[in-house]
């Protein structure tokens, strides 16, 4: 069993930060070149925030909340409050200042670390919403000149007061580390469920890194090994990458100069792991499809062939040296992906297609499964089996059941393992609703374990939908493969308890613009490029293509090209981009009811959210179009 | 192709300003000079040394001094070639008159007093500007033509005004062969190489290519435009100046002032103008090529049974060089070194077009 | 959500005064010029205090631009003088102006399109450089040093610019709104007393305006720089100057706060062209 | 009163080779005033036309090799603008004067290559015998060689006629705008190619005019395209700009080049009129940059 002594990860950052006092633990990019952190230069910038808060008066068990991009002092200030015996919040970057306010409220946070002026005036604006708020430290001091609100604490002043106390304690940062049992509430993890209002995952210390060391079994790195860090930190998956596993395997984390120059950071580094969603993976092979479209006839016919051998030979469960020599050697170097040992995608699925592009492209991805209140993945895809659409097998520590199969063995997939949360903060009714009688969680996913063993998972299972006429499809999955298509950038599949399938599509901007210009089709905004007849066409081959893959019963009869992106401000999407349905099915019921109504056309009156928070209107006349598998349903029926 | 380039990440700025920031490249120039120092000699031929690599070398030195004036301050000079020869005169006259003076010694002053002479030729480009600086620097060609012909302290009153230079000897070693000579060349051709590179990326290189660029903009900045200039003048000349002293001492051995005409002026015009102007490489690929050309105008009729004359070839070679120059600023000014530096942009994107 | 969203009002400029207004830094006395019969200025004065940004506004061809280059040494006044920090200054060159500390951008930029975005700025470093020849030949000693220590001084002010992606590209491909940027990051790096600004935000998009408008911001308030620009956008001067100078036909028209300017009839009438006597 | 007889003489001899100058300084000006390219080429076009005559002369009669040579001028001029200056427009006039040196080498190439790179005599049936004039002035009247005063004739015809086209025709106002702007010429509708084109021909013409006076006087040879080179500070004295300013240049030049070579040459070893006409001009350059007659240059900030 774990060594008791090393049953917090401040504990574990002490014993690192003594075994490799010298060793890079972090990097990050700033002013052009990357600074360099050591595992002592980790601890002590720890001990200095934490003395700090301790200086503040925050005491043991309050909540301390995060807000900002991915950077070391993040990081630095969710170990400090740790090791003070404190409960982390991490708090999405892009939130508005509503939900923000509900967070820090609903779990009573007693201070919380900005990035900057930007977040700061997030929190300012709440006022009485964030009563129990005591400091707000901020690290970039950039224009906070204006700010005179007593709360506010910048960095430099938080070090101060943590070195003055380190002078008066000099054991003190010591004291409150070894004060911190395995059992204390580590990190308050925001649920990323489609609900309204998200939960807290109680998650502790000791339980969440047993868990994790299981997960190391699994897929292993060491201390010469680089991940660099894109996805936001408050996801728990991050949480595990970033702040867990460097802790436990000394690997080190590298943090990107900003969010636009994120993908040339990587490249620089050259990771060995990296984790990314699967919006991430399908923008980077739209971006990959879309330059070697503009590249000369030569390459692009190198490349079709390249991928064809490659995807063939992936389906045998090998790979195709040649294409590799040819083009996969220098394409994988080219997008930073030269030195990767084991890349993950979570968070959603990936569309099969994607997938077997990365894998026929010689990237060693393999596809994660799990939830917030599970510590992260709990199921990751063997590393030599070339599965495709599974979802792997369940880690060592780990045991998956199905909940009253189906006929074909499909049901609610439940979990058990010892490093499960503790439950929701603040809210036993929900802790209780989410497990069974006998203690396994619910996930709320439908699947089933396939022959080997491995399991599917196929869709929520609320979102499971069957057509009134009795027909069983997976919305996501037809979703997955929709947005493999550049041109799609968001799909929205429907038919629960309707005649058929009917789709809402959104355009991906990026690539339809380019489409357009090629072909001298004039355009202004989104809307005008989204409601173009062409464009309309164009997604109609697209979903042709889908359809000729789909069983003739679950093929797409009607689809609409929606005037406006589905963006998480408008609450239409979850921050890691999966699809609320529930507030699809509400919102644009008008466009649901018109297709369905067998009308070609129906008007639109959308309410839109801008940046910081005030809103606009849209309206439009949007075409619904049919495709080919309608005329022959009608013909049927 | 051959660029691989992921996780080279730099973590100090003394990284990131080097010279050879990525992998291959410094690779690249570890091989280069290996060849340069280790392969060449041992397997070049006598020909090839005395014909060719001793020649490019030194006009690779006096291109990378034009080029500093032109490419990177953008200032016209039709004048390199005087320079050279005032380098050379006062080496010889520096080993002549005070022959207790080490020849190293007399190389540096030689091109101290080429700079001096650039110096005051570079006055004039305060208040004038390109084409009439132009007419400037051919005075300058002009007078030092005359100077070396009709004052005859200068070539130590010789009836022809040929002299013969002294022997190549470096505090006791003395170079003759071929190889040897080719030594001397190959190392302060690469000094040169390395000095101006310095010179370039640092504050006085960016003031030259600001003056280049837009002079009021550089003025509003705090540059003033009399010391770029004149700096650069000083600069060029000084090399210049050496190389026309290795010029004369190396490859020659004796010579007449016809030996650094306006003729020489041309070429090493043509060699940064083909060659690329504003980079240090463009310098080298532009004497390469010039130097090769003739040389592979005499072979390659022959080769295919043409007889050409001697006069014919040389027609031939003015209308290929006029042809080139023409060319080269229509499609590319910025030279052969250019289409390098895209080649090389094209193999580290691949198979990405951009 | 949508890309462009309408723009925020910037804080009204009494409300963010934070930085004391100094004494006079530089003052401009019974300036007149005259391009042969051409009067581009007649017997113009007013004065420029520390730590304020001063608007010098006009019709077209109302001798702003003049203004300027006088102040910066490219024209010389044939009457009137020039006192800097209480001190005439005698005529000065444009590079002298700079050396004492005056910076400015042109309204058509003038970038160095044969340098890159990083070298353009650090061109601006060149006054606080000392290195020998020897020293940058060598690449040894100050010749090595001062260049990393201005590269790690003009990385701070690409990221209070935020141009920190475009650091390699040379400038020539950029965007005009980027140029822009690139051009005031050159003048901020000579670390000037008085910067000028020739139309700073002419030919932007209501975003590049809005973001160009906090950078003048924050220049002022971080650094502490006197800003004296020249605008047309009405709301722009309102917004963020403390002093506003108008201009007319080479003549001073008006002097003194955005509101007193804004009611003053002679500048309503310029403005609206009455016609003129 | 007698010793100024040689004074005078070396004044005349250096105003007549001035004229000289003059005429190749014209091609010069007539160029950069409607193109704003500075043709280093002109002293190659002036070797190539007197070339193709002598040759041409030597099979065909005298009238109609003259006529050929103009055609092939022509066709040389038709080469250039479309070859080199059409690609090239608007670029900075560094690139511009690079492209004509590289004409230049082109021409000779060529021009040797077609015709041969031998001496020819270039006789124009003007009595080679010198002339004595005004001997009652002085003892043995003053040398004064034919040639002189016919090409000094014609040079006066030339500057006269393209004055007049300059300033009072149509094209002529349309040369001036297209050499401020050659985008601007263009934008505004004057058709700037046939422009050059006619500019380019009426040089090679003034080439040609130029390569028969100084072929009859020095004989054709490769070295002519070097006394091009002479007529570089001819403009700078006169100005790039200006016809009239071409030929006092070229005189100033022609006569200051003999006197210094008579006067001060001897004293510091001869040979000084190659480079005495640069430094003249430099000198002046130095008090006005824009020479004696050419426009003052503005830099508008």
């Amino acid at each position: 069993m774990t060594d008791p002594c090393l049953d917090t990860l401040p504990k574990l950052l002490l014993h690192n930060a003594t075994r490799w006092p010298g060793r890079p633990a972090m990097r990050e990019k700033e002013f052009g070149i990357w600074n360099v952190y050591t595992w002592a230069d980790y601890r002590d910038r720890v001990r200095e925030i934490a003395l700090g808060l301790a200086a503040l008066g925050v005491r043991r068990g309050e909540v301390v909340a995060l807000l900002g991009r991915n950077r070391p002092n993040w990081v630095w200030s969710e170990l400090a409050a740790q090791a003070l015996g404190c409960m982390s919040l991490g708090i999405y970057e892009d939130v508005l200042p509503v939900e923000a306010g509900y967070l820090v409220g609903y779990a009573e946070a007693v201070a919380i670390f900005c990035e900057d002026e930007e977040q700061v005036d997030k929190i300012l604006q709440l006022g009485t919403a964030a009563s129990t708020l005591r400091w707000i430290v901020y690290h970039d001091d950039r224009g906070m000149r204006k700010y005179t609100d007593p709360r506010l604490v910048s960095w430099d002043e938080i070090v101060r007061l943590g070195r003055e106390l380190d002078r008066v304690e000099p054991d003190r940062f010591e004291r409150e580390v070894a004060a911190g049992r395995g059992s204390d509430v580590a990190i308050l993890c925001t649920t990323s469920g489609t609900t309204s209002n998200p939960k807290l995952a109680m998650l502790q210390h000791e339980p969440f890194l047993r868990h994790i060391r299981a997960y190391l079994e699994v897929d292993p790195r060491g201390p010469d090994d680089e991940y660099v860090s894109i996805l936001p930190l408050p996801w728990i998956m991050e949480q595990v990458y970033t702040v867990a596993m460097p802790l436990l395997c000394g690997i080190r984390t590298n943090f990107p100069e900003s969010a636009e120059t994120a993908m040339r950071d990587l490249r620089e580094i050259g990771p060995t792991h990296i984790l990314l969603a699967p919006r991430v993976w399908e923008q980077m092979a739209a971006d990959v499809r879309a330059r070697i479209l503009d590249a000369g006839p030569l390459t692009r016919r190198l490349f079709d062939w390249a991928v064809r051998v490659g995807t063939a030979a992936v389906e045998r469960g090998d790979r195709d040296r040649l294409a590799d020599l040819f083009v996969f050697g220098a394409l994988r170097d080219r997008l930073g992906f030269a030195r990767l040992k084991s890349a993950a995608t979570g968070g959603a699925a990936l569309g099969p297609d994607t997938f077997k592009f990365f894998l026929a492209m010689g990237v060693p991805l393999r596809q994660l499964y799990g939830q917030t209140e599970l510590s992260g993945a709990y199921t990751l895809q063997v590393h030599d089996e070339l599965d495709t659409d599974s979802s792997g097998v369940p880690f060592p520590d780990t045991e998956v059941r199905i909940e009253d199969p189906d006929e074909n063995g499909v049901g609610e997939i439940v979990t058990r393992h010892a490093g499960m949360f503790k439950g929701y903060f603040k809210n036993e009714e929900a802790t209780r609703d989410a497990f069974t009688p006998d203690g396994w969680m619910r996930t709320g996913d439908a699947g089933y374990f396939d022959a080997k063993g491995r399991l599917i998972v196929i869709d929520r299972v609320k979102d499971i939908a069957r057509t009134s006429t009795g027909v069983r499809f997976s919305p996501q999955f037809i979703e997955n493969k929709l947005k493999f298509s550049p041109y799609i950038g968001e799909a929205v599949v429907l038919g629960n308890r309707r005649p058929y399938v009917t789709a809402i599509l959104c355009i991906r901007y990026s690539m339809v613009s380019k489409w357009a210009e090629m072909r001298r089709i004039g355009y202004t905004t989104y809307q005008n490029l989204a409601t173009n007849r062409h464009v309309v066409d164009l997604l109609a081959d697209e979903v042709e293509k889908v359809n000729a893959a789909l069983p003739e019963s679950q093929r797409i009869r009607r689809f609409v090209v929606l005037c406006k992106e589905l963006d998480p401000d408008d609450g239409e999407v979850t921050r890691t981009r999966k699809v609320r349905r529930s507030v699809i099915d509400e919102r644009y019921a008008e466009i649901i009811e018109a297709m369905y109504a067998g009308r070609d056309r129906v008007h639109v009156d959308a309410v839109v959210t801008f940046e910081d928070g005030r809103t606009g209107r849209i309206d439009a006349d949007l075409e619904i179009r049919d495709t080919s598998s309608r005329t022959s349903f009608a013909r049927a029926a | 192709m051959i660029y691989r380039e992921t996780g080279q990440f730099r973590t100090s700025y003394a990284e990131d300003q080097a010279i050879f920031r990525l992998r291959q490249d410094k690779i690249g120039i570890a091989v280069i000079l290996a060849i340069a120092w280790i392969g060449i000699p041992f397997i070049a031929d006598e020909y090839l040394l005395r014909a060719i690599l001793i020649p490019f070398l030194i006009l690779a030195i006096a291109a990378i001094g034009l080029n500093l004036l032109l490419g990177y301050c953008g200032q016209i000079s039709l004048g390199t070639g005087a320079f050279m020869a005032i380098g050379a005169y006062a080496a010889y006259n520096l080993a002549l008159r005070l022959p207790a003076l080490p020849l190293l010694l007399d190389f540096l002053l030689a091109g101290l007093i080429a700079a001096a002479v650039g110096v005051v030729f570079g006055l004039p480009s305060l208040r004038i500007k390109g084409l009439y600086l132009a007419v400037a620097t051919l005075a300058a060609q002009f007078f030092a033509d005359w100077a070396f012909l009709r004052v005859p302290w200068f070539t130590n009153y010789t009836p022809s005004g040929s002299v013969t230079a002294p022997p190549l000897d470096f505090f006791g070693w003395v170079a003759d062969t071929p190889r040897e000579k080719y030594f001397v060349c190959l190392a302060f051709a690469c000094l040169t190489a390395l000095l101006a590179k310095n010179l370039v990326r640092s504050r006085i290189g960016r003031c030259w290519m600001a003056i280049r660029d837009m002079d009021i903009a550089a003025e509003i900045i705090g540059i003033r435009p009399m010391t770029a200039k004149l700096s650069a003048f000083a600069v060029s000349s000084f090399v210049a100046g050496g190389a026309g002293v290795l010029w004369a001492f190396v490859h020659l051995g004796s010579w007449e002032p016809l030996a650094f005409s306006i003729d020489m002026s041309f070429r090493l015009l043509f060699m940064v103008i083909i060659g690329g102007m504003g980079s240090i490489l463009g310098s080298f690929l532009g004497a390469a090529f010039i130097t090769v050309l003739p040389i592979f105008l005499n072979q390659v009729p022959a080769l295919v049974g043409i007889q050409l004359s001697t006069a014919m070839v040389s027609h031939l070679e003015f209308m290929i060089f006029g042809t080139l120059i023409v060319l080269f600023l229509i499609w590319e000014p910025h030279g052969l070194a250019r289409l390098w530096q895209i080649g090389k942009e094209k193999m580290r994107l691949w198979p990405f077009p951009y | 959500m949508l890309t462009t969203a309408p723009p925020r009002p910037a804080q009204p400029a009494a409300a963010r005064r934070r930085r004391a207004i100094g004494d006079v830094l530089l003052a401009v006395e019974n300036i007149s010029l005259r391009f042969g019969g051409v009067r581009a200025l007649t017997d113009v004065s007013f004065d420029i205090r520390k730590g304020e940004i001063r608007a010098i506004i006009g019709p077209n061809g109302a001798g702003k631009s003049s203004m300027l280059n006088v102040i910066n040494g490219f024209y010389h006044p044939q009457e009137g003088r020039i006192l800097w920090k209480g001190r005439a200054r005698p005529r000065m060159r444009p590079h002298e102006a700079a050396a004492g500390g005056i910076a400015r951008t042109f309204q058509n930029i003038a970038l160095f399109k044969g340098m890159s975005t990083l070298d353009n700025i650090m061109t601006g470093r060149i006054l606080k450089m000392r290195a020998s020849f020897i020293e940058q030949a060598l690449w040894i000693g100050r010749g090595r040093s001062e260049e990393l220590r201005e590269r790690a001084f003009v990385e701070r002010i690409l990221d209070f610019l935020e141009i920190t992606h475009i650091r390699h590209s040379p400038v020539g491909t950029l965007p005009y709104g980027l140029q822009k940027r690139v051009e005031l990051a050159r003048a901020i790096a000579m670390e000037p007393e008085l910067l000028l600004l020739d139309e700073p935000m002419a030919g932007m998009n209501l975003e590049e305006k809005e973001d160009m408008c906090r950078f003048i911001l924050d220049v002022n308030e971080e650094f502490g720089t006197t800003v004296a620009l020249i605008e047309h956008d009405m709301s722009v001067v309102m917004d963020i100057s403390d002093r506003v100078v108008v201009l007319d036909y080479g003549k001073l028209l008006a002097d003194g706060t955005p509101d007193q300017v804004r009611n003053d009839p002679a500048v309503v009438a310029a403005y609206l062209g009455v016609a003129h006597g | 009163m007698a010793e100024l007889g040689p004074l005078f003489e070396v004044v005349l001899g250096g105003l007549m080779s001035g004229v000289l100058y003059a005429l190749v300084a014209l091609g010069f000006v007539l160029i950069f005033k409607a193109s704003g390219v500075f043709n280093f080429a002109q002293g190659a076009m002036v070797l190539f036309a007197a070339l193709s005559l002598v040759r041409l002369a030597e099979w065909l009669s005298f009238p109609f090799a003259f006529l050929l040579t103009i055609v092939i001028m022509i066709a040389v001029a038709w080469t250039i603008e479309r070859l080199v200056l059409r690609p090239l427009v608007g670029q900075h006039g560094l690139i511009l004067f690079m492209a004509t040196i590289g004409v230049t080498f082109f021409l000779d190439g060529f021009g040797q290559t077609i015709w041969g790179s031998n001496v020819y005599q270039l006789d124009l049936g003007i009595p080679a015998s010198p002339w004595f004039l005004a001997e009652s002035l002085f003892p043995g009247g003053i040398l004064v060689s034919p040639i002189d005063v016919f090409a000094a004739a014609i040079a006066g015809a030339l500057v006269l006629a393209l004055s007049i086209f300059f300033h009072s025709t149509k094209i002529g106002r349309a040369l001036r705008a297209v050499a401020d702007d050659h985008q601007a010429a263009l934008s505004v509708g004057i058709p700037l190619h046939r422009i050059w084109l006619i500019v380019w021909s009426t040089a090679g013409i003034v080439a040609l005019v130029a390569g028969m006076a100084w072929g009859s006087k020095l004989g054709v040879q490769f070295s002519l395209s070097l006394v091009a080179l002479k007529a570089l500070p001819v403009l700078i004295l006169g100005g790039l700009t200006s016809i009239p300013g071409a030929i006092v240049g070229g005189l100033i030049v022609g006569a200051g080049e003999k006197l210094a070579e008579f006067y001060i040459g001897p004293s510091i070893g001869g040979g000084i009129e190659y480079w005495f006409a640069y430094v003249l001009a430099l000198a002046i350059l130095l008090v006005r940059p824009q020479g004696l007659f050419g426009e003052k240059i503005i830099e508008r900030v």
